[in-house]
């Protein structure tokens, strides 16, 4: 039982994996690869730590795999935040079939401040 | 013994001290030294006649066969008299010549410490002791060539006087050590009583012309003699004593010394004699071409020099007699000459003999000295002289090529006699001088060496009695290793080498006469100056130091690539070269049992390092390095590391951070380099990489049993108290690795923290720009 | 270059990650870790807050100059190596106490070399860090 | 498994080698770091794979048992690891503090040190 | 073979496949941030390669690997992320100042 | 006080870490974690801790939903040879205050695959949303404002 | 259990702590350097004399037996060689008292000077391969920092090249020692003489040998791979440049001796031709590269890998005479090339420049400084009755023995022409009217008080004594390196106490 919720667990996982590593190559623009790539391989990976906590089923081992998938769950959110905001930074373009960007031009590239929304709210907030 | 050749030394350490002391008088009381070590010698006059040559011996470096042994047969005997005689007078005469010169203290030392040193060279009976004298004399001469090292003629004189010495003492020593193999010791005297042993070994003619090199540098023989006429730079007391009275004389000294060992060969006869003869003619030629008086002389000596070697290379009693006497009879005369020649110096400041004249008013007793001694140079009887080139006619005539030797002889002996019209004469009886300044009178000290050693010349060839027996006989027995009885004569009755004599005399006179004729026409036929042995010697400190710049400028071209190409090329010529000789089982038959994700891994590593090598941006770079450091990481890992994963991973991540802080301010790569010089790189680089692939393979596929992983199997958890063996192994097993690694880092971080905080302030030049 | 997301998120993975690090240092004898990794595990906790709050702040929360704790570390590993030749036994001769606490595993001499190898690593490459970010 | 590990090491060398020798000094770094791994990774392979059995005693034995890796050469990466980690962080400081004073990046315009006038 | 065995062959297969599929964005890129989401993907799959590693072995030892690579690849990215945003301001800046000077003149 | 709490908290950690609930372990654990704290000077502001849980718990569960939701629809898009994606970035105007609710949402919409926050505005009043899926932006505004936002204001405050 | 074998590095180790804790506080730390380095010569008087008297000597570090933990272990020749670190450390350290400026002190000088000393006597005294990896690593880590201190823009660009080579060389070293434990499987070097005489494909062991020899002959600067050195050591300050031409290129001379009378046997005798040719090709190189040198420093830095050739030369010959040579001249040229280095610096303070084109007058404007340069500078050339004749003269006489002839002409001419390069400089920098008249009337050490002076001085001095001691009474240094000689061509004794047991 134990061995079948692990093995089942781990191809899930590994399956996430994978299509975290199909959408990092098949996605158009950045943005989309790294809403792929990122959530993906988070999920992925926290499946494959599940598994091993099962696999093992001792309280030290489950515990500190737990701990890891809490770990990566906080990180992986903030490490991709980080990488779109550098992206936004250095002007990568998005998808030319993109339908909004509010961000655009909200940037100052040289105290690297970004704008608020808020101020400009009599504005259209853009797009259709 | 001993204290009294070192007492010099001591006396050349204190002399500037005692000097500042007492200015005035401290060339009297200088020459105490060498006037008292002269009675101390004069006392083993009488024990050296005796068969036993007094030794003394003190340990020293006893376990290489060198110990502080001295022993005074004859030869030394003769030099030391000379040595400290000469010294006494000379140093005398200094102190009056350089009186209030700054550097008059040093130049006493100097001095002393030089009279130590030759002291040293002719009584030392261990061959090396002999070379530590012989070069500390080369050494004394390069400091007093260069007295006056504010001119640049005088440094390069004393550099060139050193060179050419200093080669001499290479071979020397070279051919001592091997004497000293061949006989087992490095005692001279015991070296005598086996010479056979040496005369048909194999290393025989290289000992000899290694011994016969040292001997021609030092004593200024064809093609070596160039350096001694430039040391005229040196001033007079110098020239007196080093240049003609004693330092040059130890090429002769040794090879006299040594002529019971290596003499009486065909081979050393015909060398020396050769040699000697050259030296001889050239000398006495080339003195008819200079006017400066110091040159003259200096080229007499070489030409004297020359006689005497010649006269050792033929070797007999006789010519060894007369080697003796003229030995004796030079270093008299020319000493009292160059001394002369200084004291003209000194009162007009001029030396060209072509614009001196009537000084006899001004000097007269430095006049009739030279005048004297002059004679004694052309060989006038009653002095010394005549006696000396008397007895080496007698020992030419007796030789098997004499007609050549004889002819050689005389065209000297002319030469002698002009030469001597031109030195100790003209200045003083002929002609007008035309210097600037009223020449002054010279004083007591300045007179004194040069009429005592006229005067002693004149003496002894009117009673050569005086030395036969204790002084000239002895000497003559040690270089020939057999006692020889000395009969001296000033008359030998009617001989036709007195014929050669008086026809010598006439012709010189007649030359001296014709005297500017003769020089110019000497001067158009002398051609040393453009590819003489002079020319030759800048030649060849011209090409030392073109060598030098080429293969300076090429080998340390501040290329850094260059550097890492010669390193990474020479190690792949070596571990090639030292794989090729190998049969090398490589195994490869072993690559089945690579597993799928290992073998992914495996490409994925070498796909990043080939990004690595081709990224165009700095970032792609680092990122695809960070790609290979966590690839290997996982290969750790694979392989039962969990540690070493563990470890890599964290620091990968933290040279990222590293790399990336620093990177932002650097400029993005450039590609510099061509094509060519990427392929001429790469194809070493892969090389090497090969190299290191088949050494991996071979090593790999030896079997071997693991000597310490057991031992820390078995002991770690008992005894070390720690699961986790590498963990053990790190902080005990051996925890001093891990102490001196975590040093590393301690002075890395003092490293990066003084490379991004510390700037010098203030605007001194740096200290290690060039 | 501040990020309030990843000011907000390392100020709270600050002490986890410490304790991760403590964790390794103290584990190591036993299973992998040890001052190194642990050294180094918690100085990439330090580097992140540094990145996220700037080199004041990181600094003022580290308390401690780095250089003291390199000197310290060094202090600690040299002295426990150290105290064996008192003992009258070659240097760096592990001395244990009998029984021991039970989670730190026995107390010896080489635990305490490995907390000096903790502080060294920390110390220096907060040392290479922070001088690297204020310039 | 040795044999393809031996040419990931023969291409870790050959690329950091290839790189030192290049003109900008960037690549320089980059190129010690790659030969620093090309040496641990060989101290490793040349110390014998063994796979999945890391030299740590199980709970409750007293010594490892059966088969298991050889903790030395471990060891001694650990240590090399950590060194070449300071020494590369010096030198990378180095280079960016060269740069700054110097000016360039260009190794071939680093040579007042080589000139002899 | 057990249903284990098979489950981690997958996963090895897998992660194997989705590591080279990341490569190769960080090979195209084209930008630096894709670089960087690569090599951040590539991490993570080394985190879930550990962990099935240490299933495989039965060694939960490799978890503390884990753990740590977690921690150290997350800290690799921020730096990266910091890059080129820094980069991007360095830009920026020196374009901002070219900008001023052609305006000065 | 928030600080023991705190300290508290990470001596559990690290029994978690060890594995080993023992007393001496526990006595370890809590002298670790107030080393830390000290040396990281950490301020702790987890007020009214224990009362949120249940919210704590709501608001995790959303979340899983959320998340296998939206994963599953990004898996389709990756793995189906048509895209059907409408993306954009959006602002999200913010009532949430304090550095930690905002990072949470902003967490939490990243960690759902198709919506990644890129940055919020210096001044916090706005955050930047990237959308795989945007069929109306205020739609897509009211539901991040009334899912996430709501769930962490009432665990909160 | 030996403590004077942990002492020589725990010293300098405590001593730089000591440093680094009293950070902010420059003068307690000339007090802790100072002691410190006084403490490091007397230990390794001790040592020497516990060797001497005792013989080969050995401590088990952590008393785990041979060859499992690390042995620290002294035989005549290593703590020979401790000794001279100690006197240099303590000379370089009194000098730099005086001569280093207080920016440089207050980033770390002096804990970086006992980080290198600790380094170079962990090198000295360690019997295990990897461990001498491990101290190689510290003293080039501290040397790479002492060399960049300041951060002038020549110490830069030498630091660049110095450090990359280095780094080349480690990695060669390691490579080695790899092979080697990969062959034998262990690293304790004792216990590798031992395995290797009976390993399997003895041929590989000519490769690994010939590894060591390119990693160790970096770090030697013998022919071609010292390049970086002439391109370095003359930018940092001078008390620096001594320590490194003192004691560095030494420690790889060392280390290769070490391991090719302990462990290749063999292989030196079939590398014998090889390694002559190299110090034939060093020396002639090196003192060509003197020759045309403007700056005092670089002529000293050619020079120095110049006479590197005459230490490989006795090795290259291999017998007891020859490495006698090796040993006396290690001993010689350490004494030389620091003292030269540090009259270097006093002549820099006196005149502010390096360049023998711009000095001069100095012969009659300071003649103490004349004579403290003229007895290593003499002695250097080889020049009897001082230290480097006698050295010259064992291997010569070494070199005729084995009829090697070529390399003794090479070895003489080699020493002719370092008497010219010697000359050049006497007679620029001496004899030669100074070029600017203001100078020649420069104040001495212009901001120094007399006894900043004897700092200066004293080191220098005291150096200088000990060539002319040499020199005059060459027996004891002659029959210590005898005795070092014969313990190296005849490892028994060594391997014995290391191991334990007779192998
Ligand atoms: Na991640
Ligand atoms: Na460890």
């Amino acid at each position: 039982m134990q061995e079948a919720v692990s093995a089942i667990l781990l191809i899930i996982g590994s399956a996430f994996m994978f299509i975290a590593g199909l959408g990092i190559v098949r996605m158009p623009d950045l943005f989309m690869r790294m809403s792929c790539a990122t959530k993906a391989s988070t999920l992925g990976v926290g499946f494959i730590l599940l598994a091993l906590a099962v696999h093992f089923g001792q309280f030290g081992v489950s515990s500190r795999a737990t701990a890891t998938i809490i770990f990566v769950v906080v990180t992986a959110p903030v490490a991709a935040h980080m990488i779109g905001r550098s992206a936004y930074i250095v002007q990568v373009p998005l998808w030319k079939n993109s339908i909004i960007d509010h961000l655009c031009d909200r940037y100052d590239r040289c105290k690297l401040e970004l704008g608020s929304y808020a101020h400009e709210r009599t504005d259209d907030p853009g797009g259709d | 013994m001993l204290l009294a050749v070192v007492s010099g030394f001591a006396a050349a350490l204190f002399a500037p001290f005692i000097h500042r002391r007492l200015p005035r008088y401290s060339g009297w009381l200088f020459a105490t030294l060498p006037a008292g070590l002269f009675v101390y010698f004069v006392s083993f006059s009488g024990r050296i006649a005796e068969a036993e040559p007094p030794r003394f011996a003190y340990t020293w470096l006893g376990s290489l066969g060198i110990d502080l042994t001295f022993h005074v047969d004859g030869l030394s005997l003769l030099f030391a008299l000379l040595i400290a005689a000469i010294g006494a007078l000379v140093i005398v005469y200094s102190g009056s010549y350089l009186a209030g010169h700054a550097e008059q203290g040093i130049f006493f030392s100097h001095m002393l410490a030089f009279m130590a040193s030759m002291l040293g060279l002719v009584l030392a009976d261990n061959a090396i002791v002999l070379f530590i004298f012989w070069e500390l004399t080369s050494l004394s001469s390069y400091f007093l060539i260069g007295f006056d090292h504010r001119r640049a003629g005088a440094r390069h004189a004393a550099l060139q006087a050193l060179l050419v010495t200093g080669l001499g003492g290479l071979a020397l020593l070279a051919g001592l050590i091997l004497m000293g193999s061949v006989f087992g010791t490095l005692e001279i005297s015991q070296w005598m009583l086996t010479g056979d042993a040496i005369r048909f070994h194999v290393l025989y003619l290289p000992i000899v012309l290694l011994i016969a090199g040292a001997a021609f540098t030092k004593s200024a023989q064809i093609p070596f003699h160039f350096w001694l006429p430039n040391a005229m730079e040196a001033p007079a007391p110098v020239s007196t004593y080093l240049h003609s009275a004693t330092m040059v004389k130890a090429g002769i000294y040794l090879l006299a010394r040594l002529n019971p060992v290596l003499g009486d060969t065909v081979m050393w006869s015909a060398l020396v004699t050769t040699f000697g003869a050259a030296t001889m003619v050239t000398g006495a030629y080339l003195a008819l071409v200079h006017v400066d008086l110091k040159r003259i002389l200096a080229y007499t000596t070489i030409s004297a020099l020359g006689m005497m070697t010649m006269l050792l290379g033929i070797g007999t009693p006789i010519a060894i007699q007369a080697c003796v006497v003229f030995l004796l009879a030079h270093a008299l005369y020319k000493g009292a000459l160059f001394l002369v020649a200084g004291a003209i110096d000194h009162a007009t400041g001029v030396r060209d003999a072509t614009r001196l004249g009537g000084l006899f008013g001004q000097m007269p007793v430095v006049a009739i000295a030279g005048l004297v001694a002059a004679l004694s140079s052309a060989g006038v009887p009653p002095h010394l002289g005549f006696v000396g080139k008397e007895l080496v006619y007698q020992a030419l005539s007796e030789h098997l090529l004499n007609a050549i030797l004889l002819g050689a002889m005389l065209l000297t002996s002319i030469s002698f006699v002009a030469v001597a019209g031109v030195v100790g004469y003209r200045p003083f009886f002929e002609g007008m001088r035309d210097v600037a300044r009223e020449p002054h009178p010279p004083g007591l000290s300045l007179c004194l060496g040069p009429a005592l050693l006229a005067a002693l010349g004149l003496i002894i060839g009117v009673a050569p009695g005086l030395v036969e027996h204790w002084l000239v006989a002895p000497a003559a027995s040690a270089i020939g290793f057999q006692p020889v009885a000395v009969e001296l004569a000033l008359w030998h009755g009617f001989h036709y080498n007195l014929l050669l004599t008086l026809f010598a005399f006439a012709t010189g006179m007649f030359v001296y006469s014709r005297w500017d004729g003769f020089r110019a026409v000497c001067t158009s036929l002398d051609a040393s100056a453009s590819f003489g042995p002079a020319r030759g010697y800048d030649l060849l400190l011209t090409a030392t130091s073109a060598a030098a710049r080429a293969t300076t400028r090429i080998l340390q071209s501040g290329h850094l690539h260059f550097y890492l190409l010669t390193i990474v090329v020479t190690a792949i010529a070596l571990i090639g070269g030292s794989l090729l000789t190998q049969h090398l089982p490589l195994g490869v038959s072993r690559w089945s049992d690579v597993r799928i994700h290992e073998f992914v891994l495996a490409v994925l590593v070498l796909a990043a390092t080939v990004l690595v090598v081709r990224a165009r941006k700095l970032i792609t770079a680092v990122v695809s390095l960070g790609v290979v450091g966590y690839g290997v990481a996982l290969f750790f890992l694979f392989f039962s590391a969990p540690d070493l994963a563990m470890t890599q991973f964290a620091i990968e991540s933290l040279s990222v951070l590293l790399l990336v802080l620093v990177l932002f301010r650097l400029p993005e790569i450039e590609r510099y380099s061509r094509t060519s010089e990427r392929v001429r790189d790469a194809v070493p680089a892969l090389i090497f990489g090969g190299l290191m692939t088949i050494l991996v393979l071979t090593v790999t596929a030896l079997s071997r049993e693991a000597r310490l992983a057991p031992f820390f199997a078995e002991h770690s958890y008992p005894d070390a108290k720690g699961m986790n063996v590498v963990n053990v192994i790190l902080v005990d097993f051996r925890g001093l690795d891990t102490m001196g690694e975590i040093t590393v880092l301690s002075i890395a971080a003092i490293g990066v923290f003084s490379l991004l905080k510390l700037f010098l302030k203030g605007k001194r030049e740096s200290e290690g720009n060039p | 270059m501040s990020s309030l997301i990843l000011s907000a998120a390392t100020r709270y993975l600050l002490p986890l990650l410490l304790l991760l690090s403590v964790y390794l240092l103290l584990r190591g004898h036993n299973l992998p870790g040890g001052g190194f990794v642990g050294g180094l595990v918690g100085a990439a906790a330090f580097a992140l807050h540094c990145i996220a709050h700037g080199v004041e702040t990181s600094k003022r929360v580290l308390r401690v100059q780095p250089r003291t704790l390199i000197a310290v570390g060094l202090l600690t590993a040299a002295l426990s190596g150290s105290l064996s030749l008192f003992a009258g036994r070659p240097f760096m001769t592990g001395i244990w106490n009998s029984d021991g606490l039970t989670i730190l595993g026995k107390i010896g001499t080489p635990a305490v070399f490995d907390m000096g190898v903790y502080l060294v690593v920390l110390g220096v490459v907060l040392t290479i860090i922070y001088s690297l970010s204020e310039e | 498994m040795e044999v393809t590990l031996a040419f990931v090491i023969g291409g870790l060398y050959a690329a950091g080698i290839y790189l030192m020798m290049r003109r900008s000094i960037v690549k320089l770094i980059i190129g010690l770091a790659l030969l620093g791994h090309a040496a641990n990774l060989l101290i490793f392979t040349i110390g014998r794979l063994v796979r999945g059995a890391p030299p740590i005693i199980d709970h409750g034995k007293t010594h490892l048992i059966g088969q298991f890796a050889d903790p030395v050469p471990e060891a001694l990466i650990l240590t090399a690891i950590v060194i070449g980690f300071g020494v590369s962080a010096f030198a990378i400081v180095l280079i960016w503090r060269s740069h700054e004073t110097v000016g360039t990046d260009d190794l071939d315009e680093m040579r007042s040190t080589d000139s002899f006038d | 073979m057990s249903l284990l065995q098979i489950s981690l062959g997958m996963a090895v297969l897998l992660l194997s496949i989705t590591v080279v599929l990341a490569f190769v964005r960080l090979l195209i890129g084209p930008s630096l941030p894709d670089r960087v989401v690569a090599l951040d993907l590539m991490s993570t799959v080394g985190i879930g390669a550990v962990a099935v590693y240490a299933i495989a072995t039965r060694a939960p030892v490799f978890l503390d690997v884990a753990s740590v690579l977690a921690l150290v690849s997350f800290l690799g990215v921020i730096a990266f992320a910091y890059y080129v945003a820094k980069r991007g301001q360095a830009e920026e800046l020196s374009r901002e100042q070219s900008v001023q000077r052609i305006e000065d003149s | 006080m928030k600080t023991l709490l705190l300290n508290l908290l990470l001596t559990i950690a690290w029994m978690a870490l060890t594995g080993q609930f023992l007393l001496s372990n526990f006595i370890v654990g809590f002298a670790v974690a107030y080393l830390i704290l000290w040396l990281a000077q950490v301020e702790a502001d987890p007020s009214g801790y224990f009362a949120r849980v249940p919210k704590m718990i709501a608001l995790l569960t959303f979340f899983l939903w959320e998340l296998i939701k939206a994963n599953l629809k990004v898996a389709y898009d990756v793995l189906s040879p048509k895209w059907h994606m409408r993306p954009g970035v959006v602002a999200i105007p913010l009532e949430l205050t304090s550095d930690l609710e905002i990072t949470l949402l902003a967490n939490l919409i990243t960690l759902t695959p198709g919506t990644l926050s890129l940055d919020v505005s210096t001044d916090r009043k706005v955050l930047y949303v990237h959308s795989m899926y945007i069929d109306d932006v205020n739609e897509f505004q009211r539901q991040i404002k009334d899912g996430f936002e709501r769930r962490i204001r009432e665990v909160f405050q | 259990m030996n403590i004077l074998l942990i002492l020589p590095i725990l010293i300098p180790l405590l001593t730089a702590i000591s440093s680094l804790l009293a950070w902010r506080n420059r003068s307690l730390q000339r007090v802790f350097s100072t002691t410190g380095a006084c403490a490091l010569f007397g230990v390794s008087l001790a040592l020497f004399a516990v060797v001497w008297q005792d013989g080969v000597q050995a401590s088990q570090m952590g008393n785990w037996p041979a060859p499992f933990g690390i042995t620290m272990v002294a035989d005549l020749f290593s703590a020979l060689m401790v000794v001279l670190t100690g006197l240099t450390g303590l000379g370089v350290v009194v000098y730099s008292l005086a001569a280093i400026d207080p920016e440089r002190e207050s980033f770390g000088f002096h804990a970086l000077m006992h980080f290198l000393l600790m380094g170079v006597c962990g090198a000295f005294l360690t019997g295990d391969i990897f461990n001498l990896y491990v101290w190689f690593e510290v003293l080039l880590i501290s040397s790479f920092v002492l060399l960049q201190l300041g951060g002038e823009k020549a110490q830069l660009e030498g630091a660049i090249k110095y450090v990359t080579i280095n780094l080349v060389s480690s990695a060669l070293f390691l490579t080695a020692i790899a092979i080697l434990y990969g062959m034998v499987g262990t690293l304790n070097m004792a216990d590798l003489a031992v395995q290797l005489k009976s390993a399997d494909r003895q041929e590989m062991l000519t490769t690994v040998s010939v590894l060591f020899l390119l990693a160790f002959g970096i770090k030697a600067a013998i022919f071609p791979l010292f390049f970086w050195l002439p391109a370095s050591y003359h930018t940092p300050p001078a008390p620096v440049s001594a320590i490194f031409a003192g004691l560095l290129t030494k420690v790889g001379v060392y280390a290769l001796v070490r391991v090719f009378t302990l462990m290749f046997v063999q292989q030196s005798e079939q590398l014998s031709r090889l390694i002559l040719v190299a110090a034939g090709l060093t020396m002639t190189t090196g003192i060509l590269g003197a020759l045309v040198q403007n700056d005092f420093r670089r002529v000293l830095s050619f020079n120095l890998v110049s006479h590197i050739g005459y230490m490989i030369m006795g090795l290259g010959l291999f017998t007891p005479l020859a490495l006698a040579g090796t040993v006396f001249y290690t001993i010689h040229d350490v004494l030389v090339k620091t003292c030269l280095f540090l009259v270097g610096g006093i002549i820099y303070r006196l005149r502010g420049t390096y360049k023998l084109s711009k000095l001069g007058g100095l012969y009659q404007a300071r003649p103490v400084v004349a004579v403290v340069f003229l007895v290593p500078a003499l002695s250097l050339a080889g020049v009897p009755p001082l230290s480097g004749f006698w050295g010259k003269f064992i291997l010569i006489k070494a070199g005729l023995d084995r009829q090697a002839y070529l390399m003794v002409a090479v070895a003489l001419v080699v020493g002719l022409l370092t008497l010219y390069s010697m000359a050049i400089v006497w007679s620029e920098a001496f004899w030669k009217r100074a070029p600017d008249d203001r100078q020649a009337e420069a104040p001495l050490l212009p901001t120094a008080q007399l006894h900043s002076r004897l700092l200066y001085f004293i080191p220098v001095g005291v150096l200088a004594c000990l060539m002319v001691l040499i020199g005059a009474l060459p027996e004891p240094f002659y029959d210590i390196a005898g005795r070092a000689a014969e313990q190296l061509m005849n490892p028994t004794d060594y391997v014995r106490t290391v191991l334990g047991r007779l192998p």
